[in-house]
């Protein structure tokens, strides 16, 4: 029973997550005092990708192929272990909070191999800059975990939905999640997903050389990432009010905070981005301090 | 009593070996301060007439007072070279080093031998500073010969020593110490000449191919 | 006390049990892989002394392991050093082999220096070499007298292990050996030195102190990060591999490290727990260590360099080659479900537990957080570092004309590299009974109660704790990924049934080519991280510009290289102030008789003044 | 009476050498000699292992002491005549040399065995004067400068030490009316002595025949005779000279301990071990000349077995003796070794030695097993020597020193092993070819390896128990 549920909730999640993209993106033009592009679009765009035929450079190896695939894998994998429309329906034995973060790891890997498959320089420089930002924002992110499970008492994903009291030390370690969550989904401070500009890209670059069918898993998986960052952030760290109101709502505050966020500041320099990073993972210590403090 | 002024002017003979500039003087001196040794034991011999001192007595007359010099000034005429010895240190610092020296063996001898009786320790004192003088000549002249002299004055002072705090080391003892120091000097003399057949001078200090 | 005598005492404990296992594991794979990678390299004669020469060393560690006598111990060891170096420096003809040799063996005899000191210490209270009165021992000696002794056991052990700041050999010495033997001594010897320590340390001195645990993390962790940081910066594979061992040696430290202050904030559970992570990992880091050194000599041996700049494309002419670094690459950057990620996450729950249960040591928690904050940059840094090595020297197009030739090398190289594979995912996905059976090692000989139970939920998954529902079932975790993977493929397949796939040359936004010149080199991956990192890396550039004429330059030469900081501020200022000592000394015998008298006359006159000092 | 009989046996061979002056018969007389004087003194080891010392017409005396050092020297004595052979087979009339050579054991046989300390001064000396032409005998302009401060330095050294004999007899004879300088006797009124002429002399004696022993900074002379001498004298001076006249340090100490305690002789002594420990360590790290390198290892070795003295008590004094006997196996072994290794490349220079691992297989590969024994690594003999030594400084609490000597152990390896790599390893020069090797002397390195090891992992029963009689006579045990 709790397996269908899982799944449902997983199917669901897989579904909606695009929306949030779309929603993302549409706040933001709105922002700026423009029409933007349909809610709906992120699907619209996968779709029409699936439809398209497909280029692979010569030089490409299976990598290449099997790297969308894993990418988009270990994201559902993941979806599955976050809690999002029903809290707590972890299943015993598929780890905990820290597996999730692995698993993220696990897709990057692969994409960042891919973009060095084709021999292509962008590619290289994308996952250059991709693996300097995760490998910096990985201590952020995994502290930030470890703070709120402290207070949580375990890593476990359903004792970490249930502690929910609002202290310093959670407020701190959600400050510093959401720090590093923007980072993970190349958002404005530290990368912008709206550049055409090779040279500025980060996460782009990586996926220049990809076209059709694999362009659209990625940016699939890319959406399932972004929607598991905030979900988490959603139930380790806003800790008031359960149940799928509760969830939605705080979800889509999330998005919107993020999309005033995005139109309000500019994007950093490459190695300003570190200071950013390292930042968040000071305000993740701070966390635990003020957890030993027990404030 | 004239004991003590015969060991006192074997210490005089010794510095004024220091002081001494030439060579062939250095020699003479040598042979001088050998030959109040020679008197010392003599006159051993002669108070308590045993055979065995005036034995020893004549072995000193003839190796040191009489054959090394001899042998020493043969070297001299052997080989060409200037008679001066070459000197590190003026005359008047040495003796005033030399006069350092003794006090050093003075200080020495009252400080960690008070158990000794005056005038044994007044012998040692006199036979350490000739040793050590016998030393410094060593160090601080030049010439090759001049080293070998200094070792000759360093065996004098022992003897002495030997001679005046103990009644003469024993016998046989004695007798191959000498014979032992006319063979090292002739092992000498002949590396001498060696030395000045390859590098046509006895300046030991230019010996300096061997560093480090 | 007539002169020593070796007896040849011998136990088989669960300890030497286990690294007797590990070496068993790492040198037969490097055996079956030395028969076809050295011939060809050497002479017929050279390879069977070689073969002689590793049987000893094999059989050496072992006798360190076994051995029950710390004398014998000691001989073994400093005979395992030697053997090794007579490895390293294989071939008479290579200058830096020899130069390598040199630097390895000369720090390898500091650190039994040290060990002889704490040995002796020992000894001169017990009166006997044997481990058991070492152990009794132990329990009399004074404080002091103790700290002393731990202090000369990590510097010892350290060294051999290649702990940061002991490590500077091994990054000269790892590269230069031929690979198999590359292979045992990062797999396997430098385990060897912490055998030593947790022989020595932890179980015959015991733990005495708290700041003797933080010190050993506090080590632990600067070898993680430093290590995989400058192995981040190297274009040269085995060197980088060599680095590599350095962050897993922390990595395991971390382990012991954690044990040790778990004792002393008595939590015997977690000590166990942590120490058995430790031994986890150093089962894993000998599997993969071992693979990626051969797969780095099969490189070596084909195309005749280790320099990744001069790599590329290999996947498509070495594919078994290829895939076993691949899998390699995956598990040392502890990404799930293989066994590297099973080691570091046991090693994050033991930190977290830690930082949980220490409830009267408040600073422990942020402690044991930053910790857990190293390791996560440390996992980080070598996915990046890993992404980097595979990258570069297998994908895309080669960079030169030798490697364009390359191809897989016979079975003897290939086999052992598949068995190794293999190893890889059994250990993890069985994770649950290996940790079962390592739980057991620790709590017994660590002779704390035994919570093996508590740390199996089933027999297949691991649990830190019993009642924190934190459960890890690997084969679950992997099961499920591998179905889901089934399952978004075959969707895609259908939903894009009829859509054609073309290939053609790579975009690269439009330029006309791509070649083995203008791709990403590893130099320039690694950039980011020279630059964030400058403070520690010091990195400084070369360049020479060659021009015929002011406005035509010929040739432009850049080079970009890093200092290696305790190198340039520790060590070569030592060394180069003994050696200007030692030239200074020389003008103390300038050759003058006259002044080698007046030593003598000096002595003298020494003596004879201080003579009632004595 | 085998003494009598193997010092006659070797003034024979000496004379018999001397007349007949083919080279290469001399040389098989004079070995012949050597073994015979071997077997002789072996029997005297074995009779004096027993702890009863042999007296012979009271001028001989030879106990547990004398016993182990008669058989250091017999044993390189042997080894470094049969290397003559082949160092020496191409000249013609080395009869002087090997004259020479066997004048020159036996003074050190005398030194050992002889009863009357006059007598051994004067032994002493003779192996100076003995040794001096064998230093001087290549008779170019260095040999004669080396030899010429060999003389110098060890007469000088030797006169010192003849000033302290004559303290001893002083006292003795003021305190006790003794008439003689027996050695016997002497020890016998060893607590009777004044302890204040007693140290006074045992700080002329230490120098005096420290200086020929090689402790720092007495130790001038040794690198220039050792780098001038022909390589089997260099072996045989620091093989056995340095420790015949430590020997005699000994001796003097043992009834100085008596007086004045054991530990006065051993501070000094120590003091001497850490500077010759330092000295060395420093000049070897920037030695040019292999033969010199060597030397210095000497003098550190020396400076290992008087810390031994220093340390003390029973396992400082059996490492030390155990040391020592390793030494004169080792130092000889890597002395010919070398001595092979400079003769196909013509220099003792060692920047000028590469890649000899190529050239010479087997004597450079003893070489470098040698290198390894020298500087204690184990299996090797010397790891259990310096391993006891080290031991003894522990646990008789002298932290700092046996630090000290492990710091410059560590130094010192990394010296001999930075030299020695530099030449065994890296390309041949053009010029050279791999030369086959003579099968004598390659057998020679091995049976000296395997002594080495042997001695490593078991110290047989017979050295066990000489060691332990040496040190009971050390200790005063009857």
């Amino acid at each position: 029973m709790k397996i269908f549920l899982m799944l449902f909730q997983a199917l669901l999640g897989i579904a909606a997550a695009p929306f949030a993209g779309g929603l993302i993106k549409k706040l933001k033009n709105n922002i700026r005092m423009r029409k933007g592009a349909p809610l709906l679009q992120p699907y619209h765009n996968i779709i029409k990708l699936m439809r398209k035929n497909e280029t692979i450079s010569k030089d490409a190896s299976y990598i290449f192929t099997a790297a969308p695939y894993i990418h988009l894998t270990t994201a559902i994998a993941a979806v599955f272990l976050v809690p999002s429309f029903f809290p707590p329906l972890h299943v015993n034995g598929l780890g905990d909070v820290f597996v999730i973060i692995f698993l993220l790891a696990l897709g990057r890997f692969f994409m960042a191999l891919a973009g060095l498959d084709t021999g292509s320089t962008f590619g290289g420089m994308g996952s250059s800059r991709e693996m300097f930002l995760s490998s910096l924002a990985e201590p952020a992110m995994l502290v930030s975990v470890f703070a709120a499970s402290l207070a949580a008492g375990s890593t476990g994903i359903n004792a970490l939905v249930a502690a929910g009291t609002f202290k310093i030390s959670l407020i701190c370690s959600g400050l510093a999640f959401y720090l590093v969550l923007l980072a993970e989904t190349a958002r404005v401070p530290v990368d912008n997903q709206e550049t055409h500009l090779e040279l500025t890209m980060i996460h782009e670059a990586m996926l220049l050389e990809y076209s059709g069918k694999s362009l659209a898993l990625i940016e699939l998986a890319g959406y399932l990432k972004q929607f598991i960052l905030i979900s988490m952030l959603v139930y380790f760290f806003i800790p008031f009010g359960t149940g799928p109101v509760f969830y939605i709502a705080k979800f889509l505050a999330v998005c919107a905070g993020t999309a005033i966020l995005e139109v309000t500041i500019a994007k950093m320099r490459l190695f300003r981005a570190v200071d950013y990073l390292i930042f968040s993972f000071m305000i993740s210590l701070a966390a635990v301090a003020a957890f030993v403090m027990g404030v | 009593m004239y004991i003590e002024l015969m060991q006192y002017s074997v210490l005089l003979m010794a510095f004024s070996m220091v002081a001494a500039k030439r060579f062939s003087a250095l020699v003479t001196l040598f042979a001088l301060q050998s030959f109040l040794l020679f008197l010392l034991t003599f006159s051993e011999a002669a108070k308590n007439g045993s055979t065995r001192l005036y034995i020893v007595a004549g072995l000193i007359l003839a190796i040191k007072v009489i054959a090394i010099p001899a042998f020493l000034s043969r070297i001299t005429k052997k080989i060409k070279v200037p008679d001066g010895m070459g000197l590190y240190v003026n005359t008047t610092l040495s003796i005033f080093i030399a006069a350092l020296i003794t006090l050093l063996s003075y200080y020495f001898i009252r400080n960690f031998l008070p158990a000794m009786d005056k005038e044994a320790g007044a012998a040692l004192i006199i036979s350490l500073s000739v040793t050590l003088i016998g030393l410094f000549i060593m160090i601080f002249r030049i010439k090759a010969l001049a080293q070998v002299v200094g070792l000759l004055i360093m065996e004098n002072g022992i003897f002495l020593a030997g001679a005046s705090i103990t009644d003469g080391i024993p016998f046989f003892v004695e007798i191959a110490v000498s014979f032992d120091v006319f063979v090292a000097v002739m092992i000498l003399g002949v590396f001498v000449y060696r030395i000045n057949s390859l590098f046509t001078h006895i300046d030991v200090d230019k010996l300096n191919e061997l560093k480090g | 006390m007539e002169g020593f005598v070796v007896d040849w005492k011998l136990s088989f404990d669960a300890l030497s049990i286990f690294f007797g296992f590990i070496i068993l594991l790492v040198s037969i794979p490097s055996w079956m892989y030395s028969i076809g990678y050295m011939q060809g390299l050497y002479s017929g004669g050279r390879i069977l002394f070689a073969k002689i020469l590793l049987l000893l060393f094999i059989l050496t560690m072992f006798l360190v392991v076994f051995s029950a006598n710390a004398l014998l111990f000691l001989i073994a060891w400093e005979l395992m050093s030697l053997l090794s170096y007579f490895l390293v420096t294989l071939d008479p003809h290579e200058e830096k082999a020899s130069r390598a040799g040199l630097i390895y063996i000369l720090m390898a005899h500091i650190g039994t220096a040290f060990m002889t000191a704490a040995f002796l210490i020992i000894y001169s209270y017990s009166g006997s070499f044997d481990l058991s009165a070492f152990k009794e021992t132990c329990l009399i000696l004074p404080l002091k007298v103790k700290t002393t002794v731990f202090l000369c056991f990590l510097v010892g052990f350290g060294t051999k292990a290649g702990l940061i700041p002991f490590h500077i050999w091994l990054p000269f010495a790892h590269p230069e050996a031929p690979s198999h033997i590359s292979a045992i001594m990062s797999g396997v010897m430098i385990k060897i030195g912490i055998y030593g320590f947790l022989r020595f340390v932890l179980f015959t001195l015991g733990v005495e102190e708290l700041w003797w645990g933080n010190l050993v993390l506090v080590l632990a962790a600067l070898s993680a990060a430093g290590g995989i940081l400058y192995a981040l910066m190297e274009k040269d594979l085995k060197k980088m591999l060599a680095y590599s061992s350095i962050e897993n040696i922390g990595i395991i430290m971390l382990g012991i490290g954690g044990y040790m202050i778990f004792v002393k904030m008595n939590q015997p559970l977690l000590a166990v727990f942590s120490l058995a992570a430790a031994l986890y990992h150093i089962i894993n880091h000998a599997i993969f260590k071992t693979l990626l050194f051969m797969g780095a000599g099969s490189i070596l041996k084909t195309c005749g360099t280790k320099n990744m700049e001069k790599l590329g494309g290999l996947i498509k002419l070495m594919p078994v080659t290829a895939f076993c670094f691949l899998i390699g690459a995956l598990a040392i950057s502890a990404l799930p479900p293989l066994n590297g990620f099973i080691s570091e996450w046991l090693l994050l729950q033991a930190l977290f537990y830690g930082a949980l249960a220490g409830a009267t040591f408040a600073k422990m928690k942020i402690f044991l957080a930053l910790l857990a904050g190293i390791l996560a940059l440390t996992g980080g840094l070598a996915a990046a570092c890993f992404v980097k090595a595979f990258g570069i020297s297998f994908l895309a197009v080669p960079r030169s004309k030798k490697t364009e030739t390359a191809s897989d090398s016979g079975w003897s190289i290939k086999a052992p590299m598949i068995f190794l594979t293999a190893l890889i995912f059994i250990f993890g996905l069985f994770a649950g009974p290996v940790f079962k059976i390592l739980t057991g090692v620790a709590a017994s000989v660590s002779g704390l109660n035994n919570g093996a139970a508590a740390f199996t939920f089933n027999v297949l998954s691991l649990a830190p704790q019993e009642g924190s529902g934190v459960h890890l079932n690997n084969l679950l975790l992997s099961g499920a990924l591998v179905l889901i993977g089934i399952f978004v493929f075959s969707i895609f397949k259908v939903i894009s049934r009829e859509k054609s796939i073309t290939y053609g040359k790579t975009w690269t936004c439009g330029y006309y080519s791509v070649n083995g010149r203008n791709q990403y080199t590893a130099t320039g991956f690694s950039k980011p991280f020279r630059v964030a990192f400058s403070f520690i890396l010091m990195p400084y550039r070369k360049m020479e510009k060659i021009r015929d004429s002011y406005y035509h330059v010929k040739s432009f030469k850049y080079e970009v290289h890093t200092k290696q900081l305790l190198n340039e501020y520790f060590y070569k200022p030592v060394i180069n102030r003994i050696f200007r000592f030692a030239e200074w000394s020389r003008k103390l015998q300038q050759g003058s008789v006259h002044i080698y008298i007046g030593y003598i006359f000096l002595a003298l006159v020494f003596l004879i003044i201080f003579l009632k000092r004595f | 009476m085998e003494i009598i009989l193997l010092l006659i046996t070797l003034l024979f061979a000496g004379g018999l050498s001397f007349f007949i002056k083919k080279g290469s018969s001399a040389g098989m007389v004079t070995l012949s000699g050597q073994i015979i004087a071997a077997v002789f003194s072996f029997l005297l080891c074995v009779r004096a292992a027993g702890g009863v010392p042999l007296e012979v017409l009271n001028f001989f005396y030879i106990d547990g002491l004398s016993a182990f050092f008669l058989l250091l020297i017999a044993v390189s004595s042997m080894a470094t005549a049969f290397y003559s052979l082949w160092y020496f087979k191409n000249d013609e009339n080395t009869g002087f040399y090997y004259f020479l050579f066997n004048i020159f054991v036996f003074s050190m046989y005398f030194v050992v065995t002889v009863n009357n300390l006059g007598m051994m001064w004067m032994a002493v000396e003779i192996t100076t004067l003995a040794s001096a032409f064998l230093v001087g005998y290549r008779n170019n302009k260095t040999a004669v400068e080396a030899a010429w401060k060999y003389v110098i330095i060890c007469s000088v050294g030797i006169t010192l030490a003849l000033f302290g004999i004559i303290l001893f007899y002083y006292t003795a004879s003021s305190q006790t009316g003794l008439r003689n300088l027996n050695w016997t006797e002497l020890n016998a009124a060893g607590k009777f002595l004044d302890p204040m002429v007693v140290k006074a002399a045992l700080i002329f004696i230490i120098i005096g025949f420290g200086t020929k022993a090689g402790l720092a900074p007495m130790h001038n002379w040794l690198p220039d005779a050792h780098s001038q001498a022909p390589t089997p004298i260099s072996a045989l001076l620091s093989g056995v000279l340095l420790k015949a006249s430590f020997y005699a340090i000994i001796r003097f100490v043992i009834i100085a301990s008596k007086s004045v305690g054991f530990s006065f002789c051993g501070n000094i002594l120590g003091l001497f071990g850490i500077i010759s420990l330092a000295v060395a360590a420093f000049f070897m790290l920037v030695q040019k000349d292999i033969k010199r390198l060597l030397a210095y290892s000497s003098v550190e070795h020396m400076g290992i077995v008087s810390l031994g003295f220093y340390f003390g008590g029973k396992a400082g004094i059996f490492g030390a003796l155990f040391h020592a006997f390793n030494h004169a196996l080792a130092k000889s072994l890597m002395f010919f070794s070398s001595g092979v290794i400079i003769k196909k490349y013509g220099t003792n220079n060692m920047h000028q030695i590469k890649g000899a691992l190529e050239v010479l297989p087997f004597a450079a590969s003893a070489a470098f097993l040698g290198m390894f024994a020298i500087a204690g690594l184990p299996p090797f003999s010397i790891f259990m020597s310096e391993f006891t030594v080290l031991y003894a400084g522990f646990k008789n609490g002298f932290y700092y020193s046996s630090s000290a000597l492990l710091i410059f152990l560590a130094i010192i390896f990394g010296a001999l092993l930075f030299h020695f790599s530099s030449m065994l390893y890296g390309k041949k020069p053009a010029n050279m070819s791999a030369s086959k090797e003579s099968a004598g002397i390659t057998a020679l390195f091995g049976v000296m390896l395997l002594f080495l090891l042997a001695l490593g992992f078991h110290i047989p029963d017979f050295l066990r128990t000489l060691i332990g009689a040496a040190s009971n006579v050390i200790f005063g045990v009857e």
